[in-house]
């Protein structure tokens, strides 16, 4: 009996299309032909509504675009805010912007990791990963009162100081980490039906997804050592030491190899930023109604899907002319027809999970 | 202290590569906040990515940002802007190519160059209505198919 | 007709007949509320704990609200066989249940209780045989939904049970040829006479046995016919209400079934454990029917145990498995004990 | 290339044993579910709850209709207005009072911006999260209710939808 392709509908209601992306799938049996996202189904006009309202009125609305990194998309604007207005922020905001994004980091990569292995069928990693993404949740919210949506990061600094008890809290965290991550390893790393899902499989060459404008952890999965805290250093990021983990597979089993190793250099990083915290104050002199001369600039951070990009444009009024977001996630999601071809169904599943997408990011 | 374009060296060579390769018409060059922007015709664009993608060694296509300048869009300006950021890896370099384009211009795509920038001009066209020529699969991105106008567009009715 | 003939003839039957339709419907409920207590506590959660004593109820509850769903029959499927399937599927199940025996006949004043509906010298066989006539429901279900994710998801449970047929039949063959009967109540005396539980005798029967098990019950981490982060509910992704019940209650009897075989075949069924220790022999005073219970529910709580632990197999993967590893492995075992029972 | 320690691991399936070892251990931990009603986790002293506006230790409103907040709200949230309070008046309260004080629980964000700009700090967040609602109508909080506080902001707010 010949089977016909068929054209397969994932989505936008599908239980592991991360959101509401729909994919367009034609399969040969089991076999993808072709894949083709469908995207637009969260989109709120974000760039619009920007255009008329203040820039500290828009940091809040960053919270919205990745909703497993809030902290990241705050930190990337109010960067850029700054670039525009030449504003110097004292040191100390620095390093705590650098705790709490990377803190965003460790919780981002933590839900990936479970959302991951809750796609390969692996459920109870979602959970032991999400224990300790509640925990980094909590210091959210002693720190500045929000877990999700944090609004983390003002144009100028910190909203709060970094007392005593929420660095204890962090410390604590740290400290349970380790224990976490192993016991998430040591399930995931050596299992033959996790190796067998993942190795070689969304196989993508470094040309390519140089090409294809991959960024972030699938990038650095294909041997490319890109990072831009180590490439154009920001916030401070020069004065921590760490390592950019770097594999050359390119594949699913890369990926998240890379992800895990992160984890362990972003605690390293909180760790020494907790350590060296500088004395002083944590929020610079911004006027209350914040006026930039016209200008133009295009800043990006490493932020845990990868390279996050506000193009900010200012025309002299307290109301930017357009700022524009490069979102990881949208280029990264352009590479899945790529990796997908050829690949079983139940791959695709994989392959999705392994780019990290989020849609408040792609659609904006 | 006013930033000057010869601080930096190693951008001041890529101007200065551009400016010979495709003369002095290619417009304005601005360097603003450690960043350099250059604007080209929009005829020349392809050629502009590909002398800096393969002679310069600009790997990466950031992002592409569409402007819209409407109602004024300021002396010897077009109504609509589109932005190339463009990144060498390694070497921790950026530029930003600027073509201007009036309303019913069409812009040559630059997909055969760099594969980003499929979805990136989908995008702009969704937003801004410019038409890519040369894209293979010029469609909205986010918006349906039916939808009518072009919602970055500054004489978008907020109100309806 | 005599009160006594009515008695045993007539009454008795009945008593059973309803014993096996209720038995498998409470060892369903229990199994469903411990499947979700034992993947809670796995996953450092609580489960429900509400309902009743410790969320005992819980199934109970489920299965009053799906009673009160609206049955949904999509416009475009085939009423006939979509209606079917869920009684194909549900009535195998219990049809098997009948020739299992559910513990030792005991005398009451001459008459002789046998636990279990319908007697066949080949119990073992029509079990097997009954159990696997689900796979029809299966692929009745997905084909007559009319619907793109139901049919991959039947396509996959066919190839997939199939497939493993052939080992567990393979290796329940070993098991025969020790016990020297398919009876099933003849295979438990067979080991109480022997001394020796058959799986230990047979380690390579029992493993691939209960691998091949689980797959064909289609539980993680071979659950890919209803894989619900790739096919959404697999074949039965259109049932609602009822219908969806009786799948999902099929499924979980189809479970205890295989675990009630395991435990037949190769763990000496309502035997007690160690009865050639001496210092042990107290063990033998409990009942039998609780050493049965005891060690069916010691193999419900691998299947989740393993389910709240293992990624999903692939599909090529679990073919691979089969043909490759099993199949050979069956066939292998097969030849080496019948060489062993040829010489010994 | 697989070493002969690979080929034992695979064999006797120690790789998935190793797995089976590690969930049998989190079966027997500590449960990290909080039985909800009976058991609340407590807030933090920053915690993002619902505005509320306060009043000064007199129990005069702090709130002086600067519309602040109003004008700090990325979402259009508040709709206020103020007048002078009429007739005597005592001492050092001859500002403005707010007349209207519109929160649209609906679109706020809870971002805290409006607490940040307040020059009073009249409008502040309150611990309370459960804010189950029956009905539109209590989306729209108006003055009297930005007033309330512990049971009684309880009762507006689930109306007694309480668990």
């Amino acid at each position: 009996m010949a089977f016909q392709e068929i054209e397969l509908n994932m989505g936008p209601q599908h239980p592991s299309t991360h959101g509401v992306l729909r994919l367009k799938l034609t399969v040969d049996n089991e076999v993808v032909r072709a894949v083709e996202p469908v995207l637009g189904y969260l989109h709120r006009g974000m760039e619009k509504l920007w255009e008329s309202l203040t820039y500290p009125q828009i940091v809040p609305l960053t919270d919205r675009l990745d909703y497993l990194a809030a902290v990241s998309n705050n930190l990337g604007y109010v960067l850029a805010v700054e670039k525009l207005m030449g504003l110097e922020v004292p040191k100390r905001a620095r390093y705590i912007r650098v705790i709490l994004a990377e803190l965003q980091r460790l919780a981002s990569h933590l839900a990936w990791v479970g959302f991951m292995a809750n796609d390969i069928g692996a459920m109870t990693v979602l959970l032991y990963s999400f224990e300790d993404r509640e925990d980094i949740l909590d210091v959210f919210e002693t720190y500045c009162g929000g877990r999700l949506t944090v609004h983390g990061i003002r144009i100028g600094g910190v909203p709060f100081d970094m007392d005593a008890g929420v660095a204890g809290m962090i410390r604590r965290v740290l400290d349970g980490l380790p224990k976490r991550i192993a016991d998430i390893e040591n399930l995931l790393d050596d299992n033959r039906i996790w190796l067998h899902r993942t190795r070689g499989v969304g196989v993508i060459s470094a040309a390519d997804a140089m090409d294809y404008g991959l960024t972030g952890p699938p990038l650095r999965a294909t041997g490319v050592p890109w990072d831009i805290r180590k490439e154009i250093p920001y916030s401070s990021y020069e004065d921590f030491s760490f390592d950019v983990p770097v594999l050359a597979g390119g594949d699913v089993y890369d990926r998240y190899l890379v992800r895990m190793r992160e984890m362990r250099q972003s605690a390293q990083i909180i760790r020494q930023a907790l350590d060296g915290l500088p004395e002083g104050e944590f929020q610079a002199k911004v006027p209350r109604i914040l006026k930039i001369p016209p200008g133009e600039v295009f800043h990006t951070i490493e932020a845990p899907k990868g390279e996050l990009g506000f193009y900010v444009r200012s025309n002299g009024t307290d109301k930017p002319e357009r700022v524009k977001m490069k979102s990881p996630s949208f280029i990264n999601l352009q590479c899945l027809e790529r990796m997908c071809k050829g690949n079983l169904f139940s791959d695709v599943v994989g392959i999705l999970g392994s780019l990290d997408i989020v849609l408040g990011e792609i659609d904006k | 202290m006013p930033e000057e374009l010869t601080d930096r060296p190693d951008l001041l060579q890529v101007a200065e590569a551009l400016r010979e390769r495709f003369g002095d018409p290619v417009g304005a060059v601005a360097f603003e906040k450690g960043e350099l922007a250059v604007r080209v015709r929009a005829s020349e664009l392809p050629a502009a990515v590909e002398f800096l993608k393969i002679v310069r060694g600009f790997n990466a296509l950031n992002d592409m940002i569409g402007l819209d300048r409407h109602p004024a869009p300021g002396e010897g300006r077009k109504r609509f802007s589109i932005l190339y950021q463009l990144y060498r890896f390694p070497g921790r370099l950026r530029v930003r190519l600027v073509i201007d384009i009036d309303e019913g211009e069409a812009v040559p795509s630059i997909v055969p160059l760099f594969k980003s920038a499929g979805w990136a001009e989908r995008e702009i066209f969704d937003m801004f209505g410019i038409v890519f020529r040369g894209h293979p699969d010029l469609r909205r991105v986010y918006l349906p198919e039916e939808f009518t106008g072009h919602p970055l567009r500054k004489d978008f009715p907020l109100e309806g | 007709m005599t009160g006594r003939t009515l008695l045993f003839e007539l009454l008795i039957p009945v008593l059973k007949i309803v014993a096996v339709i209720l038995y498998p419907m409470v060892m369903v409920i229990i199994m469903i509320w411990m499947e979700r207590r034992v993947v809670a506590f796995i996953q450092g959660r609580l489960g429900p704990n509400r309902v009743g004593f410790q969320g005992l109820l819980q199934p109970v509850a489920d299965a009053m609200k799906l009673f009160f769903k609206e049955d949904i029959v999509p416009r475009q499927a085939d009423a006939f066989l979509f209606n079917l399937s869920p009684v194909l599927v549900m009535a195998s199940s219990l049809l098997a249940f009948c020739f299992l025996p559910l513990g030792e006949s005991f005398m009451i004043g001459s008459y002789t209780l046998d636990l279990r509906v319908a007697t066949s010298p080949v119990a073992l066989l029509l079990v097997l045989g009954l159990s696997s006539i689900g796979v029809f429901g299966i692929i009745f279900g997905g084909w007559a939904s009319n619907s793109k994710y139901p049919l991959m998801g039947a396509l996959r449970s066919v190839v997939q049970i199939l497939s493993y047929e052939i080992p567990i039949g393979l290796t329940a063959l070993t098991v025969v040829f020790f016990s020297r009967s398919m009876d099933l109540v003849a295979i438990v005396n067979n080991q109480r006479d022997a001394k020796v539980w058959f799986g230990f005798l047979l380690p390579v029967s029992f493993v691939v046995f209960w691998i091949s098990g689980i797959a064909e019950t289609n539980r993680a981490p071979f659950d890919l016919p209803e894989a619900e982060s790739e096919l959404v509910a697999g074949y039965h992704t259109e049932y609602s209400g009822m219908k969806f019940a009786f799948f999902y209650i099929a499924e979980y009897a189809h479970m205890v079934l295989v675990s009630s075989l395991v435990v037949i075949l190769f763990f000496g069924g309502w035997l007690p454990p160690f009865p050639n220790v001496k210092a042990l022999a107290f063990l033998g005073r409990v009942p039998g029917f609780l050493w049965y219970l005891a060690k069916i529910m010691f193999f419900l709580y691998l299947y989740i145990w393993i389910r709240g632990t293992l990624p999903r197999y692939r599909f090529d993967a679990l073919i691979r498995l089969v043909w490759k590893w099993l199949i050979p492995l069956a066939v292998l075992n097969f030849v080496i004990v019948a060489l062993g029972w040829y010489l010994l | 290339m697989k070493t002969p320690q690979e080929y034992f691991r695979k064999l006797f399936l120690l790789d998935i044993l190793q797995g089976l070892l590690i969930t049998l251990r989190h079966y027997f931990s500590k449960k990290v579910t909080i039985p909800y009603p009976e058991k609340v986790k407590p807030v933090p002293p920053r915690f993002k709850g619902t505005l509320r506006l306060f009043r000064d230790d007199r129990g005069e409103p702090l709130c002086i209709a600067c519309k602040a907040c109003q004008r700090a709200c990325p979402c259009n949230c508040f709709d206020i207005e103020g007048a002078r309070p009429e007739g005597p008046r005592p001492e050092g309260s001859r500002v403005m009072r707010p007349t209207k004080f519109d929160w649209k629980l609906d679109r706020c964000a809870f971002c805290a911006l409006c607490v940040e700009v307040c020059p009073t700090s009249a409008i502040r967040f309150s611990p309370e999260f459960r804010m189950s609602l029956i009905g539109k109508g209590p989306l729209l909080v108006h003055l009297p209710e930005m007033y309330l506080e512990g049971e009684a902001l309880q009762e507006y707010l689930c109306g007694g939808c309480r668990p």
